[in-house]
């Protein structure tokens, strides 16, 4: 058997046989989980080869499935977070319920992913790309909070991009004949105009719905915010992805054949810079820390989609380098958020407050992972920021670049809320005993956090890939112009200068103050938060002083024109208005037999008088 | 820096030298005497030729000004502000109320001896002292801090249960923290 | 209409609803003043306001009538569109002065009655005070009473500053220069 | 030996930053008492405040983020001096820009601001909170003429680096304060947030926040803040003399156009009260912003 | 040959008289015969099916005369497949209701198995006959079994459903009558060969008139748009096998007998727009006039009608494509549907009322059955790897390959309004707290079984569907080929 399908069929058993060893002990099912998923992951590591082609046929439709360079790199990202957080859904899901469910639906979300990247034909593709979605689904409505609201939201939004998709893939089918994705790839330049443009942007509607771009983003926020946070980590981090993935095949493989492909392309620019501008002002908004990640998630997405949308090669290794850095920290992020809801039972800013010194560790992880999402230097998000502005200026994107950067300063606003709303303030009573998260779930968080550091000062390590990948799609070897057009990425040999160089100053500075400040350690002493200046009142034990509600009101307060409407508004009035015209025909069926039997003479009658319009001579 | 006595003296008188030319008040403006300050600090008069200047909290204060009387409530606060501030850090009592109770010194809960809670250094009489007199004390501070005999923090420190008891005998539910002095 | 008028029919009003056989009512050129047994005042505060239209509670004063024995409170009204002020007066024992909590009438009430309460020592039945309002600390008797010596008790408690050997008493010196009396009621307060 | 000049090199720039920053504080505070018709103190006054505030013996902290903030702030003022170029030719002042380093620096001049936030939010002081929340409301207000000022200048002179810029600069033989100077209003303009003088002191806010986010910071904290701000107002004025008014020559070209450049903040303070967070970010989405509209056409236009 | 034809339309008729006088003898006998019935009929089915593969189709000639003047049965890869998924189906409904039906007493229980017997007999007949009366004979058969089984619960809804449904039958039935007239008075045969070979011969609006008296009486059966009032009444008052006996076998019939007319007998291209236009409205409409419902099985119903809708439009393409899409999904939606009236009549097992909202958080207390219901949902909405995946493929596939692109795009979004209505009641059912009133009702182990194995044919063709592709592709290929059929029923003779 060949080594692709049995790794996704060790997920498959694994899936069902974790389901069920749940009935005779959990630390089994635990240890059957976290082997289902790095078997897999290590036989893909080690046994697949690259551009190996498996057919075989269903249904009479021949199927094929292999490894492109290209979706390595993105499996490398599904298959780091979905270890990652496998180890930490251990942790989290203990004492809780339906970890059975949750189990089976993790690894059937990571199955599909990969078949995904394994597909080399649209109908493997859509399979795996619809028991993505289901499961995924079945993990967003898992919690039983709002289903019929959010849950449904999602599935219909994933309905429309699956659909979308299918009706490009049947239409594909029509063309050619087969299903076979290179060899549509290989026709498409000798299609009608029409089809051209047609199948394109059913495609990208496809994709657009996972990458959440903006008008078909309204799912996103909920969905992430509603499913476990051990698994919004791989929804946010690697899920979404695979609309990236999808959209940069498109772009690279089909729109370049096409006139009307630039056109096409900064209008998805656009979107996505819309996306980004506008999630990011409703992560401002928000009060609770599930949905304000689930937000910015869609923010950080709009960069990715600019990015892959402009499509030079600088902005493709961006875009493709945000992809990874934003699963990588977004992951830990998501981490972060599920370990405060573990330990405290709610992820409610105004509540909880001052876990700094209760949760050390996790707060150096959400430290790590805030500064690499703010794209702050050094680290990595620095990098994949850094690449996007220049190649949107060197490809003369400047609206773009004021767009971009106006909602990745605005992100300064949450990212501070976050680690503020959690760790900092004033350590309340009611926290006191809080303890550390277990360490099943620090190790993964700390070491994603780890890699937002390493690829900050290595960003080649995972450019490389994403090089190859993109020379495997048909695009040119952008890797080696990067070092000719900057500096940043100045080579010494293998390695980078100015991350180290930066990492250097800023080291020997930090050095030399806190080697000041301790030469007076033994009169710095440490002060409990309410030993703070309040105009002389004394501050009892039980009150918060924290100032947490309303907390970016003045900002909120300029941008409110924008704000008033939120997209998801407009859905749903549409949504109740579709319903009032499907409660209409609801009525059709009156329920009284006389109505019906003159339903049927009255269909008979108009049946003969069109009798020679109808069936033609 | 080594322990070399002449540099630790160098040091020190530039130290001295800052630390009088650099005078950061929080007003406690509790009476009457707050409306002194901002005459003291303006056009005319101009504190901030001498180096005075507004603080914003106790953290950053070096001077506590005291304009007038403390009951026993605000005395609590007082305490806290002044435990608050960072060495090395003076007090000035400013006018009749803080020196002697003033007109209040019948009241039965305004304090009559401010030095009796906390280390004064300087005290301003006068009733209330006009900005001419706030100068002086802030000149006669600086004197003081030039002879190293402003020394609130240390005297608080040494004599810190006897002040502490003074303090419990009016405020009688000594509900905020011990900040391990 | 003449204002004497709207006083009389506001007082027949109250006479009305009230019977106030031991309570006596006049009216001078502004205000009519009642006084009321302790029991009926919150009756009365409350028709004031519902009936009669005096929403605005003015203020709220108290008179210790040592002499008496009694605490006197005088709750003052007024109507915005009669224009007239209604005191209404009641009488608290002082030996053990307990009134009904009236806040649910204004809820500006409260804060008089938290005053009273430290300061008088008035026990108003039913108040919910958050925490000490103006005496923090305080576990003397109430301040405000007459009887209470102020002076007395700042000696005792707090440290005083002895004075200057050359200080002078105040109203002596200014005896001595204008070559007039201390009035009787000032006597107490010199430093004979 | 190289490494040996650059990190000498660094300590001068450094010193020279400080020193500089230093002085034109105080003659800033001259120059409000002046005007407020004081006599005012000296111009060295922020020398002895700044060393008072080091020689304050005792200290406390809240925690690690607290102790660490300010230091973040020194870095990143740091970092930031160290990718400037001071002078034309470089001389004693070394830098490590790069080609895009304007992009760099406009993330790296944010690290320290969050630092300073974090250390500011674990005092747990409400009003720290407050005004840090003012704070990153009026940068995104600030940015967004700042950013239009830059990528005018980039469109119109199709290089990301200051080097790039200065050279340009230096080839035409006109300052791009008249080659654009939409550009340059746009950016002046936004300074006056960068700079958090009134009328944009909505972060210190004496009167309402007790100096904000620096409330719970005394002694060696606000030493290590009030140096950072005053090497980071010289980073400021350098990177706009050297965008602007074609860089430096030689030290006291320097120190005449940074001077200039810094009373336009300072003067605009002095006479104006204080807004609102909305009204300042609105401010800035005004004319400004209008103005970063025309720098665009105008560079547009212009290429 | 393993057995004739005739056993099927033969076996289950005497059964049906059998089983009053066996239950005399024991009144088990009652419960098992039509099992042992059924379960002869589909062994019958699938040896006849292999059968034909190597020996062709089988014509059955009843008592020696001959088509055209003789009553025949044709027994062809496209009837036999249908036979065979209705047998089954039938198996499964006795398997279900064996136990269901315990609690029911005696009497009841032997009409209900009588009915159930006529009424597979009706349908597999209808399928299997190759005479016109004689179609109508069986859908009278089929529709009279059918309005005993609505009212099986005597209660005053189910009798007023019973008498829609039979308002509605008989409009068909005279429909028909005056159809089948036209074509004799025209033609002078019955024979539904005969009439195809003659068809061109009959004058142009003689054949319409019939065909529209013909397809409009079928349409009742079949739920066609105007005509499928009945429908959600019949369904929502029927015990819960019932009706999935009557989406899985009656439907189906009638759908046969719609195709066969117009693929078969008749040569109008505008039959099969209107199949396409028709098949269209009636997919729309019951798709979103599910939306709304308060009732599970009247949502399942809707959900029926819908998918019989998507049948006629792939039958209405009208190329090879649309109708192997068409038997799929006929196939598919005979299996699913089953499973969810199955599942669904014990998520709301004693309530009368049925309504929706009474399966909440049945997930925690009949997780299996829930399971199953979800499964069967995800199913029909046609998510992968599951069975209705890969039938809406066809579908789509082949609309696509006849250039119909509006056409895809109105069945994908109309699908979305589908999948919206199914995942409701599964988020209710998993999600929601148990309303206080209602009381779970475990599952028979006989239900279990027939619920499981249906479950299992769903997931196994989803993985694997290459199991029933190739029969559907001959089944297909049966069709489309007009003129082997005449020569095989004429050359009997």
């Amino acid at each position: 058997m060949n080594v692709i399908f049995l790794i996704l069929i060790l997920f498959l058993v694994g899936a069902i046989v974790t389901a069920f060893a749940g009935k005779w002990s959990s630390l089994l099912q635990d240890g059957l989980f976290i082997l289902a998923v790095t078997i897999p992951a290590v036989l893909f590591f080690t046994q697949v080869e690259m551009n190996q082609l498996v057919g075989w046929t269903r249904g009479g439709i021949h199927l094929e499935l292999g490894l492109t360079p290209f979706s390595y790199f993105f499996a490398i990202l599904v298959l780091l977070l979905g270890v990652a957080s496998a180890i930490y859904s251990v942790g989290f899901m203990h004492g809780k319920a339906r970890k059975s469910y949750y189990y089976f639906n993790y690894l059937l979300t990571i199955m599909a992913m990969l078949g995904i990247l394994f597909s080399r034909d649209f109908i493997s593709f859509f399979v795996f790309w619809e028991i993505m979605t289901w499961a995924s689904y079945l993990m967003v409505v898992m919690n039983g909070t709002r289903t019929q609201e959010i849950g449904i939201k999602y599935f219909v939004f994933s309905a429309i991009g699956a659909y979308a998709m299918l009706m490009a893939i049947v239409l594909i089918h029509a063309q050619t004949g087969n299903f076979l994705i290179q060899d549509f790839i290989d026709t498409y330049p000798s299609l009608a105009h029409g089809r051209q443009i047609l199948i394109p942007i059913l495609l990208l509607v496809g994709f657009s719905v996972k990458a959440a771009v903006m008008p078909l983003h309204v799912w996103a926020p909920g969905s992430y915010a509603y499913s476990p946070m051990s698994f919004t980590s791989v929804f946010s981090g690697a899920l979404s992805k695979m609309g990236i993935y999808g959209m940069v095949i498109v772009f690279v493989t089909l729109l370049s054949h096409l006139p009307e492909g630039g056109l096409i392309r900064d209008i998805i620019a656009w979107m996505g810079a819309m996306t980004a501008v506008i999630a990011t002002l409703w992560a401002i908004a928000q009060d609770d820390a599930r949905k304000l990640l689930a937000y910015s998630s869609v923010g950080q997405l709009g960069y990715i989609v600019i990015a892959v949308a402009i499509g030079t090669p600088m902005a493709m290794l961006a875009g493709l380098f945000m992809a990874f850095m934003h699963g990588l920290f977004k992951g830990a992020l998501f981490m972060v958020v599920g370990a405060v809801e573990k330990q405290t039972g709610t992820t409610d800013f105004t509540k909880v407050t001052g876990l700094i010194r209760k949760m050390p560790w996790t707060f150096l992880t959400a430290l790590i992972s805030i500064i690499a999402l703010a794209g702050i230097p050094p680290l990595g998000g620095f990098i994949g920021k850094w690449m996007l502005y220049e190649s949107l200026i060197l490809s003369d994107h400047y609206l773009l670049v004021i767009v971009a950067f106006f909602s990745s300063t605005a992100a300064f606003l949450y990212a501070y809320k976050f680690l503020f709303g959690f760790f900092l303030g004033q350590e309340e009573e009611e926290w006191a005993d809080v303890k550390e998260a277990p360490i099943t779930m620090l190790i993964p968080m700390l070491a994603l956090a780890v890699g937002s550091i390493l690829l900050g000062a290595f960003p080649q390590l995972i450019l490389k890939p994403i090089n190859n990948g993109l020379i495997s799609l048909g695009f040119s070897d952008s890797y080696g112009k990067l070092w000719e057009t900057s500096t940043l990425f100045n080579e010494w040999g293998d390695k980078v200068v100015l991350q180290p160089i930066i990492y250097a100053i800023m080291g020997v500075f930090l050095t030399t103050l806190a080697f000041t400040y301790f030469r007076n350690r033994k009169r710095t002493r440490y002060v409990s938060t309410k030993d703070i200046s309040t105009s002389g009142e004394i501050p009892l034990a039980h009150e918060n002083l924290t100032f947490k509600e309303n907390f970016f009101q003045p900002f909120l307060r300029a941008v409110e024109p924008v704000m008033k409407k939120q997209i998801d508004w407009y859905y749903r009035e549409f949504g109740a208005g579709l319903e009032a015209i499907f409660n209409f025909t609801r009525r059709i069926y009156s329920g009284n037999g006389q109505t019906y039997a003159l339903y049927a003479v009255i269909f008979l009658i108009v049946l003969l008088l069109l009798n020679g319009n109808l069936f033609g001579q | 820096m080594q322990n070399d006595s002449r540099s630790q003296k160098i040091v020190d008188i530039i130290q001295a030298y800052a630390r009088r030319h650099s005078l950061w008040i929080l007003a406690y403006g509790t009476g009457c005497g707050a409306i002194e300050i901002p005459s003291t600090m303006t056009s005319r008069y101009d504190a901030e030729r001498l180096g005075v200047r507004g603080a914003a909290t106790p953290r950053q204060a070096d001077v506590l000004l005291i304009t007038g009387y403390l009951t026993v409530k605000t005395l609590k606060r007082v305490i806290r502000v002044y435990e608050q501030m960072q060495s090395p850090k003076y007090v000035i009592g400013f006018g009749s109320c803080a020196i002697n109770g003033g007109m209040y010194w019948d009241s039965y809960n305004t304090i009559k001896m401010l030095d009796q809670y906390i280390p004064v250094d300087v005290y301003i009489s006068g009733c209330m002292p006009r900005p001419e007199a706030v100068l002086s004390g802030f000149g006669k501070l600086q004197d003081l801090i030039k002879a190293g005999v402003a020394d609130g923090p240390k005297r608080y420190e040494e004599n810190f249960d006897w002040y502490r008891a003074n303090q419990k005998k009016i405020i009688k539910n000594w509900n905020f923290a011990d900040y391990n002095w | 209409m003449d204002k004497g008028k709207r006083f009389d029919t506001i007082r027949a009003r109250i006479k009305e609803n009230f019977v106030l056989s031991q309570d006596k009512i006049y009216a001078d050129k502004n205000r009519l003043d009642i006084s009321v047994s302790k029991q009926r005042t919150p009756a009365i505060l409350f028709f004031c306001k519902e009936q009669l239209g005096f929403i605005h509670l003015m203020h709220v004063g108290i008179v210790d009538w040592i002499e008496d024995g009694t605490l006197e409170l005088v709750f003052m009204l007024w109507s915005p569109t009669e224009k007239l002020r209604v005191y209404i007066r009641t009488r608290l024992n002082r030996e053990n002065p307990v009134m009904e909590n009236m806040d649910m009438i204004w809820p500006q009430l409260n804060t008089y009655e938290r005053e009273f309460k430290e300061m008088y020592g008035i026990d108003f039945k039913g108040l919910i005070a958050a925490e000490e309002f103006l005496l923090e600390d305080w576990d003397g008797p109430p301040p405000m009473l007459r009887d209470f010596d102020t002076e007395a008790y700042a000696q005792e408690v707090f440290h005083t500053r002895p004075g200057r050997e050359d200080a002078q008493d105040v109203r002596e010196a200014i005896i001595k220069r204008s070559q007039e009396e201390i009035p009787d009621f000032a006597k107490k307060y010199s430093r004979q | 030996m190289e490494i040996l000049q650059y990190i000498f090199g660094g300590i001068i720039t450094f010193l020279l930053a400080f020193v500089v920053g230093m002085t034109f504080g105080g003659t800033r505070r001259k120059i409000i008492a002046r005007i407020q018709n004081r006599y005012g103190p000296p111009i060295y006054q922020n020398f002895i405040d700044a060393f008072k505030l080091f020689s304050k013996t005792s200290a406390v902290h809240h925690g690690a983020m607290h102790y660490m903030g300010p230091a973040f702030l020194m870095v990143s003022s740091v970092v930031s001096l160290m990718f400037i170029p001071i002078l034309r030719d470089g001389g004693w002042f070394p830098n490590l820009n790069f080609h895009g380093d304007l992009i760099f620096l406009l993330y790296m001049m944010v690290f320290g601001s969050l630092g300073m936030a974090l250390g500011a939010g674990q005092t747990g002081n409400p009003n720290s909170a407050i005004g840090v929340t003012r704070g990153l409301a009026q940068m995104v207000g600030y940015e967004i003429p700042w950013i239009m000022a830059l990528v005018a200048m980039m469109i119109q002179f199709h290089t990301t680096s200051i080097t790039g810029l200065m050279d340009v600069q230096l080839q035409s033989g006109t300052w791009n304060l008249f080659a654009s100077p939409f550009a340059f209003v746009a950016a002046i303009l936004a300074s006056l947030g960068m700079f958090r003088y009134a009328p944009f002191n909505i972060v210190g806010a004496p009167a309402e926040l007790a100096s904000g986010p620096a409330s719970e910071n005394g002694g060696k904290y606000l030493f290590t803040m009030m140096s950072s701000h005053s090497v980071f107002a010289f980073v400021k004025l350098t990177l706009f003399a050297d965008l602007f008014l074609g860089g430096a020559g030689n030290l006291v070209e320097l120190l005449i156009k940074t001077f200039l450049l810094y009373m336009i903040p300072v003067l605009y303070g002095v006479v104006n009260p204080r807004y609102r967070t909305e009204q300042a970010v609105r401010w800035f989405w005004g004319w400004p912003t209008v103005f970063g509209i025309i720098a665009i056409a105008y560079a547009v236009w212009s290429t | 040959m393993v057995g004739s034809p005739v056993l099927f339309v033969a076996i289950p008729l005497l059964a049906a008289f059998l089983i009053p006088l066996m239950g005399m003898i024991w009144k088990e006998f009652v419960r098992i015969i039509p099992g042992l019935v059924l379960a002869y009929m589909l062994v019958l089915s699938v040896s006849l099916i292999i059968y034909i593969q190597s020996h062709g189709t089988i014509v059955e000639v009843i008592s020696g005369w001959g088509p055209p003047v003789g009553i025949n049965l044709v027994f062809s890869p496209f009837s036999g497949a249908l036979t065979t998924l209705m047998t089954f189906l039938g198996l499964l409904v006795w398997l279900y209701s064996h136990k269901f039906k315990r609690n029911v007493d005696y009497e009841p229980a032997k009409k209900y198995f009588i009915l159930l017997m006529l009424m597979v007999t009706g349908s597999v007949g209808m399928v299997l006959t190759g005479d016109l009366f004689n179609m109508f004979v069986f859908i009278e058969i089929v529709s009279i079994s059918g309005y005993g089984l609505t009212s099986f619960f005597v209660r005053r809804d189910s009798a007023e459903a019973a008498f829609k449904f039979l308002l509605m039958g008989a409009f068909a039935s005279s429909f028909l009558l005056i159809g089948i007239m036209i074509i004799y008075t025209q033609l002078g045969t019955l024979n539904m060969a005969e009439i195809a070979q003659r068809m061109p011969q009959m004058d142009y609006h003689m054949k319409v008139f019939s065909l529209i008296f013909i397809l409009v009486a079928i349409g009742v059966e079949a739920e066609t748009f105007p005509l499928n009032g009945w429908a959600p009444d019949v369904y929502t008052q029927a015990p819960g096998p019932i009706s999935a006996a009557m989406s899985g076998i009656v439907v189906k019939a009638a759908v046969y007998a719609n195709i066969r007319i117009i693929y078969t007998m008749y040569d109008l291209q505008g039959a099969y727009e209107y199949l396409l236009i028709i098949g269209l409205i009636t997919f729309i409409v019951a798709e979103t006039a599910a939306l709304k419902q308060e009732r599970l099985k009247r949502m399942l119903a809707y959900s029926s009608i819908g998918q019989m809708g998507l049948a006629m439009i792939a039958f209405g393409i009208g190329t090879k494509e649309g109708v192997y899409a068409a038997l799929f999904l006929m196939f598919s939606h005979a299996i699913i549907k089953s499973l969810l009236f199955f599942s669904g009549s014990y998520l709301v097992y004693n309530k009368t009322s049925k309504y929706i909202k009474h399966v909440n958080g049945m997930g925690k207390y009949l997780p299996i059955t829930a399971f199953l219901f979800t499964l069967g949902a995800f199913a029909i909405i046609g998510l992968p790897p599951f069975m209705g995946f890969w039938s809406k493929l066809a579908l789509l596939s082949a609309a696509a390959d006849s250039n119909l692109v509006i056409l895809v795009a109105v069945i994908l979004v109309v699908s979305i309004v589908e999948a919206v209505y199914y995942l409701r009641v599964v988020n209710r059912i998993f999600f929601f707290k148990k309303r206080a009133n209602t009381k779970p009702e475990k599952p028979t182990i006989n239900a279990m079984i027939a619920m499981l194995s249906l479950a299992a044919i769903v997931l196994v063709i989803g993985f694997y569907p290459d199991l029933v592709t190739g029969l559907i592709e001959r089944a297909a290929d049966d069709l489309m080929d007009k003129g082997r059929y005449i020569g095989e029923i004429l050359s009997k003779n």
